[in-house]
């Protein structure tokens, strides 16, 4: 749960043009270099595409560095494809170089940039070296069906069909750049966008049947490959996939492509952007003077709603609860902070407290599942279950594009395992401060340092992504199509999701 | 079957009505001590089957025993525990003695008691609490009022009151509208509500405080209609549930459910066109619950016991619904009390 | 540091050290300037630091009167209390020593006890609302044990209104019925003292005390000495002093072996293969899972507790029991972590406890304190952990030594809740977010009865309804309020 | 706590305390920070006893050190020592069972260095010493920073002072809002290598010696520090204070002095930074504001109301940080907000309500009052419909009905403001006179002003001292600069004989952002640095200045003096002509508040010192430029103080008469538009018209027309 592109590496200012605008420019750079290269291939990228994944990954691994690096087209040619091969035979190396290319291209997406690769770097270095043996000891049973390969933060060995703009993208996301379900859902639907734009049929194929199997699957492999998507990225592909196959084999192929990309705007638009504006309109109704608003974490549409409220000179409190180890919250609270509310901060160790107080209760969602229950960001479920037992109602804000046919009974079928690095991070000082600096800090406290865990037989670490909130905690759901209760859910998804 | 000259119920009702402050337990130990008094008992046994006697008729001709059966029990209790024991006779006179000489300490102790309640009345209301309770029980009022006055060094309590008036006007409702005016009196908001509201404003309410005619063995009580509903909502909504009441106020008696108070009410009343439809099968039952629930086996006394009016009524709240009992020397959980209980009687 | 010694923050160790070598007076300043910084703090090491305060304070009393003495010691307490009045272990303590005081001096005195309580009368009900108890919540009067009264009236003919003798009455019983009370570390069976039956027909039974010859029931007679002269009493009181001296050290072996107590009952709570979770890093806890895990294999999840306790949980987790308690007290506890017993211990963030709870079979938490309402104070976040295993149907087991249980009878919860450093949830340097925005740090939260399934003490398991007879048996009456002036 | 609290690391075996008893650890408190900052209520009482959140900050301080294990304590103070002594007669501290042995110790020392060098020659510091002001609020823990110091004392002789600093970021309430240090620091060794003090949201221009550059590989500037005056010294730096006289304040004097000659002396102070815990100095209102509020808020915990430092407080924790002690009486729909504070015995009316304040005890606060952030102390009666924006108002002090106390204001001791009077926020009422001298002199009662308290109101508008209005405002945060900028505009030269080492520079460069065309002209040439040393030389030289002629020395002496700290800086004439006229001036205005006329001051002052002014301005009949300036001096000097204008006219008198400035000098002056800048030099000169022009009577009338110009604006 967390804002839209734009807002989303929130703090600072510039990156607000940045994401976006940086998406576009690099893309255009890249474009370039991608036809020559395309051009030079293309014998290669027949035969590749007939291979499995292993084989073509060497020449693409290249590839993606390439672009990574924006150097011309005619560079790559001067490398052999075999050249790779034995690079590939270490991972360790190739991994540390990984992690280089990785830094310089995030330190062109703006502030977070600063902090981003160090926050991450225990994790980049760490699952292909130090885990790779010892990751069984360190997986939590309950949890093994979740343990998909460590997410992406290097470009080796991606598929050199991932378009440029794509591949950035799978950064962002994979380092929290770009974070909560909309936002990753709208960057993507960009992305797909310049990558359609650049996507030509191959000979003999029709764009309706070719586009979707050979061109975007790699793309949404990728992207799955950097973070696990989220139900509304989910939904957006599905719809984007049937409107794709729904499309006339005649129309002619640039033509088809403009006509997707506009219908990409609109779905961007109708099912996000305005549909935010409705819900905070609707939900900001439900904040009343002297009321006070209890959120958890971050959520664009309760930030928006929130401020809306604000705006219309209503008089109330907010109390934001935040938690380990993302602090979206403190982002929530900051921004509100500048639009001169009165806010109150609390660790989530404080919910019983914060309860107290609290009048009612807005949380964001990563979907809503059709039993009526609200899978969020881990946490969630407790603020819900206090504030029922105190009898507050819970109001929870979700565009019907998150909504989803999935049921779940509890969070351990239906979650995502964030790499548990993240719990090393230094509590005590602030996120910007460089994680090993933590790490020394620990170690002088104490013997043994959390930072080593791995060395620890039968210690593990477990950094869940989601919780699920039983429905009977959640009064209301506000979505687009109005308040409904939880259990008209699975109306609306088919509504809005299966319906068109 | 008692002796014409004193008539132990007619006693127990005019030392109610002479006294405004008397509970029904101290009554009915005033009649038995002047029961004792007026009856020449020589020996232990004549004195413990006269009492016996006596009770069983007050409890006979009293709709709702429940409440001076406490003091009955009470009595009888002390007399076997202090008369059975291996002693000589001058022990048994000098008791007899003393009973029949302090009957009247007995009753300012009682008061004594509740004046001490009263005292505690400051340290469970908070600044800025909303309290609701069901108006009638003196002890309640009191707690309120020592709460109100007590703005002394601890500074000032702001709170207010919620009283839950039943619709009939009776005695109680004098009582109530009495501890009212007292309350508004010193500035206290009070807002009254009949019963049907309690589950309206419960959300407002911070706890509960209820008096009670008898607690009884499982720590649960019995006390005027209402009450179990409104032990419900609070428990429901998770505010405390205190229930204040002397500790002599200590019954032995067990329900199991409503209608296992061992007397008789009729509040559900079926009626038909042709009046109400009263099987004597029930009646009977009732009746004989009554007899086990008071230890006395009270066929001997035979004879039909009166039917509680409308107002009288009373229902029983489980022990579960009670988050405390505020007594003279405590706050009890309900556990404590069956300790207490047994530690009488065994 | 080596040099650095004399700058050097005190903790409890050096508190300990300080007392043989400073003077009683100056040693109480600095318990309570140190409760007062929360130099020490967390109920065992307030409990011990007390416990060895006063073990000086009584050593150092010449006993005149034993009545001087309880006096004295209230006086401590009421200071210590004052300084950090939501450390209640620290009340607990004082409370027991004095009830180990009036124990020796009553099987001393035999019916002087009645003597040395007599002052202390004006801790019955009936004067106490006339005054103001040290910090509000103490209504600590309330425990059941005060109404186990009156019985010994006939025993102490004493003239006087019906009211002041109904007060005094108080603790005329608890005098006479202690002797028949076992030592303070009593198990709970011993709950219902004979002498107590007469609760309630006390009402009664009073005025016997008045009738001209009132002469005792038999079983008490043995009790009826003559009171003896003031020149036995000071031969008695000699021996007092050690007496009492002993029965702190048994109270100070009580606190050392407090864990161990508990922890010898672990197998009786936890089965193979089961899913644990607790949190904090309760030194209790450990030693409870480490004994279990000798002889059974389970899995442990415990939740980190931030931003309070998460540094100290990390430690305890990686190294065991070295570290785990701070620089605090002896070298004694000092444990193998649980990995190295063969357990797996899964660290998790407090947020994912919920989405865990479904998958645990227990939950195990120490308190900070344990009130008579069998309802208790723990770290924040506790509350979240027992409604989630609540609304999962998984029982929650406490782990409490007898010294967290405290006599006090919760009225607002809110006033004892400390409320720590906001420095921990968002760094003090950030000026403008905390400047502009209100951040709080509660460090304890309450937790309601009925969340608790089953009470494990050094005495043994118990539900929380029966917790209050175990607080009645280990706190004299007239001591619960400890402001209450005597004499 | 005593002494062997501190022996003995945890957990393991002590050393025997023997060989800590060699050097037990001492600290130096000073009661007052030899500021004005916190008139007009140090003018009636110490300011180490104000109140913080109903505490005194000696409270704060003590606890500190005795946290940090400190064994002895000597107390330095100036003002008010009697009231000192008797608070501490009371206090805990004086008791057997206190943890360290307090000392007060009497002074009339006028600055830090004073006092040091004071201490130097008592021969009381044995070892190593904290020393701190007495308006200190902290609970970091010391023992790292102690040990840290040790250590290095015992590799290097030469390290002699170890300053520990709490890290807070860029902006930060708990900073000086107008003035930071930077500290240049060595981040291996720790070791401070260069200080300066910059404006914040300024790029400062840091001038660091080369040679600093040079020997240090790598160096950090952190500008992100709150420098709470907390100093762990060896004797050393006694004997340091006792070298060199002129060092006066323990950063701009002795650090920055240390720094300078490190070449030749080759000592060095070190810096201990730390992120843990709290550490702040209530240095002006402004910091007394902020620090409060840290308090209230629990920032500095444990040291929050509710830990009851002093024996008989009983504060409890309400929800939302609001504490209150017990007997507070709250009428019924009295509203107390967050963040409150509320003495013992207070009662709050009707409809009053309460946010973000302190209300001391047994105050009366009426009905439907509003308290915004005010801070009240005890006995202060607050009355109906009343609003007390961010303001002080002191103990016993009324306010009447439907007045409005806006932001910034400070109302004294006893003062009682008249029913609906509206005090602005940059008045300061008191009902004591100003005392020039500190301590001694008794305080005279003054006239009351009815146009500031209203009628039947007590106290009169304390006269801005120079150096005070910054500090004022900065109560109220949100106008500090606008506000400061207008009290500066016209007295930006005089704002340089601030007794505020921190505050001065910070003015100094302020002069230069508000731009008056007064005198901006004359150092808008200087540059950053020598403008700075042109502050120390200045404010050193006026002090001794002033401080010689109180004690009547010989004017050889004098001009001996002034001629060496001229060399030692080598300050240009222009500076010392500068010092020489507001060092007369400000002698004399202390002499005319101390009840002497005007005239007799002035002669006083005047006629045997002469010297001064000619050695200061030259006499030769082209160049009467430095006349003018010396005239322009005194007059700008003048424009604040009581009857400035009567002075400046005796002072005129005088000079004509003695032809120390001819009749040319003065027409120049008079015609100098810089003299006429201001309304207030406008009006401080009218009463020199007459003489002037008299003297120019010779001139034509065109003069005269100017005048009238000069005038009319």
């Amino acid at each position: 749960m967390s804002t839209v592109a734009p807002e989303v590496t929130a703090p600072s200012a510039e990156d607000q043009k940045i994401s976006p605008a940086e998406l576009k420019k690099r893309a255009k750079a890249e474009k370039q270099a991608r036809r020559a290269a395309q051009k030079d291939q293309k014998p290669e990228d027949e035969a590749q595409s007939a291979e499995p994944q292993s084989a073509a990954a060497t020449a693409p691994g290249v590839n993606g560095e390439m672009k990574a690096h924006e150097t011309p087209a005619s560079a790559l040619q001067q490398q052999q494809p075999k050249a790779e091969k034995p690079q590939k035979a270490q991972p360790p190396k190739l991994s540390k170089q990984g992690s280089q290319e990785a830094e310089p291209h995030h330190k062109r997406t703006g502030s977070q940039a600063q902090q981003m690769p160090l926050r991450r770097r225990p994790s980049q270095t760490g699952p292909p070296t130090k885990v790779a043996p010892k990751k069984e000891s360190k997986q939590v049973e309950l949890f093994s069906h979740l343990y998909t390969q460590p997410r992406r933060h290097t470009i080796e060995g991606v598929s050199k069909d991932v378009h440029p703009a794509v591949l950035a993208l799978g950064f962002q996301i994979s380092s929290y750049e770009i974070c909560g379900s909309s936002a990753r859902c709208v960057a993507m639907l960009l992305a797909f966008e310049e990558a359609i734009q650049d996507y030509t049929t191959p000979a003999g194929a029709s764009l309706a049947r070719h586009l979707t199997a050979h061109y975007l699957s790699p793309q949404i492999e990728f992207l799955k490959s950097c973070r696990s998507i989220s139900e509304s990225m989910g939904n957006a592909i599905r719809w984007l996939k049937k409107l794709i196959v729904e499309i006339d084999p005649s129309t002619p192929e640039q033509e088809a492509k403009d006509e997707l990309c506009e219908r990409i705007e609109v779905f961007i638009r109708e099912r996000i952007t305005i549909t935010d504006q409705a819900i905070a309109a609707s939900a900001s109704n439900q904040i009343k003077n002297g009321s006070v608003v209890l959120t958890y974490a971050k959520s664009s549409i309760v930030e928006k709603t929130i401020l809306e409220a604000h705006a219309k000179g209503t008089k109330f409190r907010v109390i934001v609860v935040d938690s380990r180890p993302l602090f979206e919250g403190k982002q929530l609270a900051t921004s509100l902070m500048h639009a001169g509310l009165e806010i109150e901060y609390l660790p989530f160790s404080a919910i019983s407290h914060a309860v107290k107080q609290a009048t009612v209760v807005l949380l964001g969602a990563h979907s809503m599942l059709s039993n009526g229950r609200l899978q969020s960001r881990i946490g969630t479920a407790s603020v819900a279950m206090q504030a029922a037992k105190r009898d507050i109602p819970v109001i929870v804000c979700c565009e019907s594009v998150k909504f989803s046919g999935k049921v779940a009974l509890d969070s351990i079928v239906l979650n995502e395992i964030a790499p548990a690095e993240e719990l090393l991070l230094p509590t005590r000082s602030t996120p910007s401060k460089p994680a090993p600096k933590d790490g020394d800090e620990e170690a002088e406290a104490k013997p043994k340092a959390l930072s080593d865990w791995k060395e620890i037989p039968r210690l593990q670490l477990l950094n869940l992504m989601y919780d699920v909130t039983p429905a009977e905690y959640i009064r209301m759901v506000i979505c687009e199509y109005g308040s409904l209760p939880p259990s008209s859910v699975p109306v609306v998804h088919r509504l809005a999701n299966e319906g068109m | 079957m008692a002796n014409e000259p004193f008539n132990i119920v007619s006693t127990y009702r005019r030392l109610l009505a002479e006294d405004e402050d008397l509970t029904m337990p101290v009554a009915a130990i005033e009649a038995l001590i002047q029961g004792l008094a007026n009856t020449p008992a020589s020996t232990v046994s004549e004195t413990l089957d006269l009492v016996s006697k006596l009770t069983a008729q007050l409890k006979q001709s009293i709709p709702n025993s429940i409440s001076l059966s406490a003091g009955t029990d009470l009595f009888q209790q002390y007399l076997i525990s202090n008369l059975q024991r291996p002693s000589d006779r001058g022990d048994f006179d000098q008791i007899r003695a003393h009973l029949v000489q302090n009957g009247k300490l007995f009753v300012e102790r009682a008061k004594a008691a509740r004046e001490t309640i009263a005292g505690f009345g400051r340290h469970f209301i908070r600044d800025g609490d909303v309290v609701l309770t069901n108006g009638g029980s003196r002890v309640v009022g009191s707690l309120l009022r020592s709460a109100a006055e007590s703005s002394n060094n601890r500074g000032s309590i702001r709170f207010k009151v919620i009283y839950v008036i039943s619709p009939n006007k009776t005695a109680m409702e004098d009582e109530s509208t009495a501890n009212i005016a007292a309350l508004r009196e010193r500035d206290i908001p009070v807002a009254t509500i009949p019963s049907t509201a309690v589950a309206y404003c419960i959300g407002q309410v911070t706890q509960c405080f209820v008096g009670a005619e008898g607690v009884v063995e499982n720590g649960g009580i019995v006390s005027r209609m209402g009450t179990y509903q409104i032990g419900m909502l609070a428990k429901a909504a998770g505010k405390p549930f205190y229930v204040v009441s002397e500790s002599h106020k200590f019954v032995r008696l067990y329900p199991i459910n409503q209608q296992d108070l061992g007397i008789e009410q009729d509040v559900v009343d079926f009626r038909t066109a042709k009046g109400s439809v009263k099987d004597d099968e029930g009646a009977e039952r009732s009746e004989r619950d009554e007899g086990v629930a008071d230890m006395e086996g009270k066929e001997g006394a035979g004879g039909k016991a009166a039917i509680c009016e409308p107002h009288e009524a009373v229902d029983y709240t489980p022990p579960h619904l009670i988050s405390g009992i505020i007594t003279e020397s405590g706050v009890l959980l309900p556990s404590a009390v069956s300790e207490e209980l047994i530690k009488i009687w065994f | 540091m080596p040099a650095a010694t004399v700058g050097q923050t005190p903790s409890l160790s050096t508190f300990v050290k300080s007392l043989k070598t400073n003077s009683i007076e100056s040693s109480i300043e600095l318990l309570a300037s140190l409760l007062k910084r929360r130099q020490i703090k967390n109920s065992r090491q307030c409990a011990l630091a007390t416990a060895q305060l006063l073990l000086r304070v009584v050593a150092a009393e010449r006993i005149k009167d034993p009545q001087k003495l309880i006096d004295r010691i209230r006086d401590v307490g009421r200071r210590l209390v004052a300084a950090q009045p939501r450390e209640m272990a620290v009340g607990n303590i004082v409370r027991r020593i004095l009830g180990v005081v009036r124990e020796v001096i009553e099987s001393q005195a035999g019916d002087d006890g009645s003597g040395s309580s007599a002052p202390s009368t004006p801790t019955s009900p009936a004067h106490r609302q006339s005054k103001r108890p040290m910090i509000s919540h103490s209504f600590s009067s309330f425990t059941p044990l005060s109404h186990s009264a009156a019985m010994p009236y006939d025993m102490h003919p004493r003239p006087g209104t019906p009211m002041d003798s109904s007060a005094s009455t108080v603790d005329g019983m608890a005098d006479l019925a202690a002797p028949r009370r076992p030592g303070l570390a009593s198990s709970a069976s011993y709950a219902s003292t004979a002498p107590q039956n007469a609760s309630l027909l006390s009402f009664l039974e009073h005025p016997l005390g008045r009738s001209p010859a009132g002469t005792p029931p038999s079983r008490n007679s043995p009790r009826m000495t003559p009171v003896q002269s003031s020149t036995e009493l000071n031969k008695e009181k000699i021996d007092i002093k050690a007496e009492v001296i002993d029965g702190i050290k048994e109270l100070l072996d009580e606190l050392e072996v407090v864990d161990t107590q508990i922890a010898e009952s672990a197998l009786d709570h936890i089965h193979s293969n089961e899913t644990i979770l607790t949190t904090t890093s309760s030194q209790t806890v450990q030693k409870f899972l480490s004994t279990a895990a000798r002889k059974r294999k389970f899995t442990v999840i415990h939740a980190e507790a931030y931003p309070n306790d998460h540094e100290i949980t990390h430690a305890t987790i990686l190294n065991g029991g070295k570290k785990s308690s701070g620089e605090d007290e002896e070298a004694d506890e000092r444990w193998k972590p649980l990995t190295a017993l063969g357990i797996t211990v899964i660290l998790i963030p407090d947020t994912a406890v919920f989405a865990l709870m479904s998958r645990i079979n227990k939950v195990i938490l120490a308190p900070h304190t344990v009130l008579a309402n069998g309802s208790l104070l723990a770290a924040a976040g506790a509350s979240t952990i027992a409604l989630a295993a609540q609304a999962h149907h998984v029982p929650v087991v406490v782990l409490s030594g007898v010294y967290k249980l405290s006599p006090v009878y919760p009225f607002d919860t809110q006033e004892l809740i400390e409320y720590g450093d906001p420095g921990k949830v968002v760094p003090f340097e950030e000026g403008d977010f905390m400047s502009k925005i209100d951040v709080q740090n509660p460090l304890y939260d309450f937790v309601d009865a009925e969340l608790v399934s089953l009470y494990v003490t050094n005495l043994g398991g118990c539900a929380p309804s029966f917790l209050y007879r175990i607080v009645a048996d280990h706190y004299r009456v007239e001591d619960t309020d400890l402001s209450a002036k005597t004499g | 706590m005593p002494p062997k609290a501190k022996k003995g690391a945890p957990a393991q075996k002590s050393k025997t305390s023997e060989d800590e008893r060699e050097e037990p650890l001492q600290a130096v408190v000073f009661a007052d920070a030899f500021e004005t900052t916190f008139v007009p209520f140090t003018l009636e009482r110490p300011r180490c006893l104000l109140p913080l959140a109903n505490t005194p900050l000696i409270e704060y301080t003590f606890d500190f050190l005795a946290s940090a294990g400190v064994e002895e304590v000597f107390l330095y103070s100036g003002n008010h020592t009697d009231q000192v002594e008797e608070y501490f007669k009371k206090s805990k501290w004086t008791r057997p069972t206190a943890p360290f042995s307090l000392e007060i110790i009497r002074s009339n020392a006028r600055s830090v260095g004073d006092a040091m060098r004071d201490l130097d020659q008592k021969q009381l510091i044995t070892g190593d010493f904290i020393c701190v002001y007495g308006d200190v609020v902290a609970n970091l823990p010391m023992e790292t920073a102690i040990a840290a110091h040790r250590s290095r004392r015992e590799k290097d002789k030469k390290s002699i002072m170890t300053m520990v600093l709490r890290e807070a970021g860029e902006a930060h309430r708990t900073k000086s809002q107008n003035l930071c240090p930077c500290f240049v620091i060595d981040p291996v060794t720790e070791r401070c290598v260069h200080y300066e003090q910059v404006r914040p949201r300024q790029t400062p221009r840091l001038d660091i010696a080369e040679e600093v550059l040079k020997d240090h590989v790598e160096v950090e500037v952190r500008e992100d520090l709150v420098d709470c005056g907390i100093d762990i010294c060896t004797p050393e730096v006694l004997a340091q204070y006792t070298d060199n006289f002129d060092w006066q304040a323990p950063r701009r004097g002795f650090l920055y002095g240390v720094l300078k000659d490190f070449e030749t002396m080759q000592l060095s102070v070190h810096t201990h930074v730390t992120s843990e815990g709290y550490a702040a100095r209530v240095k002006n209102l402004q910091a007394f504001d902020a620090v409060s509020r840290d308090v209230v808020a629990r920032w500095a915990y444990p040291l929050c109301p509710d830990v009851n430092m002093v024996a008989d407080q009983t504060f409890q924790l309400g929800k939302g940080c609001v504490y209150k002690e017990d007997g507070v009486v709250l009428a019924r729909s009295s509203v107390l907000g967050r963040k409150s504070v509320l003495g013992k015995a207070t009662s709050v009316g009707e409809g009053s309500v309460i946010q973000e304040s302190v209300v001391g005890r047994r105050c009366v606060i009426g009905k439907r009052v509003r308290l915004d952030g005010a801070y009240i102390w005890d006995d202060a009666r607050i009355g109906d419909d009343t609003i007390v924006e961010r303001a002080i108002v002191a103990n016993e002090a009324a306010v009447g009905k439907g007045c409005h106390v806006h932001p910034g204001a400070l109302i004294s001791y006893g003062v009682r403001v008249a029913d609906g009077t509206v005090v602005n926020g940059s008045s300061r009422i008191t009902k004591a006179k100003r005392r020039r001298s500190s301590g001694a002199a008794q305080a005279g009662k003054a006239t009351t002003d009815p146009k500031i308290v209203g009628e039947g109101g007590e106290g009169y508008e304390l006269a801005v001292d120079d150096d005070e209005d910054e500090k004022l405002e900065s109560l109220a945060p949100g106008d500090i600069y606008n506000m400061s900028n207008a009290a500066l505009s016209d007295d930006s030269i005089s704002t340089l004989d601030s007794d505020d080492e921190h505050e001065s520079l910070d003015e100094d460069s302020k002069r230069r952002s508000s731009r008056s065309e007064s005198f901006a002209s004359i150092n808008s040439d200087e540059s950053g640095d020598t403008r700075r040393r042109a502050a120390d030389f200045h404010h050193e030289a006026t002090a001794s200045i002033v401080d010689a002629l109180q004690k009547n020395e010989d004017v050889n002496n004098i001009q001996l003096e002034l001629q060496a700290l001229k060399l030692s800086s080598n300050a240009e004439d222009k500076q010392v002509r500068r010092t020489v006229a507001v060092g007369l001036m400000k002698r004399i205005a202390g002499l005319v508040e101390s009840g002497t006329s005007p005239k007799d001051a002035v002669s006083k002052t005047l006629s045997p010192n002469k010297l001064l002014i000619q050695r200061s301005v030259s006499t030769n009949k082209e160049e009467f430029s430095e006349q003018v300036e010396f005239l322009l001096y005194m007059q700008t000097d003048l424009v604040h103080r009581q009857q400035g204008d009567k002075i400046l006219l005796f002072v005129c008198n005088v000079l004509a008469h003695d032809d120390l400035i001819e009749a040319e000098g003065f027409e120049q002056w008079w015609e100098d538009p810089r003299s006429s800048a201001t309304e207030e030099l406008a009006e401080v000169r009218k009463e020199t018209k007459q003489l002037v022009d008299v003297l120019v009577a010779s001139d034509d009338d065109d003069d005269e027309d100017e005048d009238e110009d000069d005038e009319s604006d």
